[in-house]
């Protein structure tokens, strides 16, 4: 299986991922996700900050327990750190399988791990002033759906 | 061991990391919480609230009563919120 | 809210489809998901016919439906008819919503809805012979998960 | 009326689109299948199995039952595959 983590300052090409993605096994079902930087109101600037060596092994440790629970053919994570503006791309999660219900649910899976189990941590700017985003319970309810 | 701060935890205490030796009487991460409230307001800041705080031991998720040793790496920091 | 629905023989790309698609509204949220030609043994080509007017029409009532389900942005539906070689690209679905949930599930009923109900067919080309792809009982369970 | 077949109705039956005025006697899709069977083998063969065909009349999916005018766009084809 191919599984490509990476935690980038740099935007992707959605169309290169894919081609490396589904350039190994026949899947013919891949889903995707990409969060964005929302453009409401005050918001200036978005900054991401992770925690070297441990988010990379968490996410790839993911993306194995995905591939324990669905068939897959390839995981791709990429996952931007550094200051993002308005509208720019946060992260992309793509999941290729012969199935296209594994690839959704696989796909699913991934973006509610990652928003409560990989160690990044988002501070807004707005009207000068900085602020911690607080962790959201609904994201913590999302991710109780796939323990077993 | 090795002590990493992330996020509003580096903030309150003005650093992202710092090596310390095992302080005597410290076995778990509640015990390390203890002794680094005690080492002045920034750290007292950070962790004043223990339920805020998430902990990893050497790069895994791990809870206040995990064990912790000399040449452990141990990170503190916020509910993440990434994705 | 965007609708784009297209029905042609060109491939597309997901960076500019995505572009667009995010243009307007504030989504923080794209689900996608990409059907690609399987590369299996013996496929030498699929060939896709569909019903010109009606396919874009059901594809676009589709897209309605979903938006007056979830709370979406934008859709974009671009699905290629002609001839394909294996580990082409044979369809596009792109939801854009402020909830990543909303996102997803709307991404999915459009797949199972486009797998049942629009009026597209397959036939495959395997040594030298053609033959016409069999509708999958599988494809209709999957769409009657969202039957009201 | 104008009638449109589609995949393997228009291989077995020859012709993609073909106008004809409404036969007589003819009323529903069920009538008009009838009707079809009785033009020829190529007809017979493409409508043999009824479960196998479906109907858009005036490009909405229709049920056997579903009344056919004169001025009527009807479609037959074989349960979809696209996606």
């Amino acid at each position: 299986m191919i599984v490509s983590v990476r935690v980038q300052t740099q935007d992707f090409s959605l169309d290169a991922e894919v081609a490396a993605l589904t350039a190994e096994g026949d899947p013919g079902a891949v889903a995707y996700f990409t969060g964005h930087v929302r453009k409401e109101g005050n918001l200036s600037s978005l900054t991401l900050e992770h925690y070297p060596g441990m988010t990379e092994a968490e996410i790839t440790r993911m993306a194995q327990e995905a591939a324990s629970r669905w068939p897959l053919t390839g995981v791709t994570v990429i996952h931007r750190v550094g200051r993002l503006a308005p509208g720019d791309r946060i992260v992309l999660v793509a999941v290729a399988s012969s199935h296209r219900r594994a690839a959704f649910e696989a796909c699913e899976f991934l973006m509610d791990y990652l928003k409560t189990s990989a160690p990044f941590w988002k501070e807004e700017a707005r009207n000068g002033e900085s602020h911690w985003v607080a962790a959201r319970a609904s994201d913590d309810a999302a991710m109780n759906r796939w323990r077993k | 061991m090795n002590l990493l701060y992330f996020a509003w935890l580096r903030q309150k205490i003005g650093k992202g990391e710092e090596t310390m030796a095992l302080p005597d009487g410290v076995a778990s991460v509640a015990d390390l919480i203890a002794h680094l409230k005690s080492l002045g307001p920034g750290y007292a800041d950070a962790f004043a609230e223990d339920g805020r705080v998430r902990v990893a031991v050497n790069q895994k998720h791990s809870g206040l009563d995990a064990k912790v040793a000399a040449d452990d790496e141990i990170a503190f920091f916020p509910p993440v919120t990434g994705g």
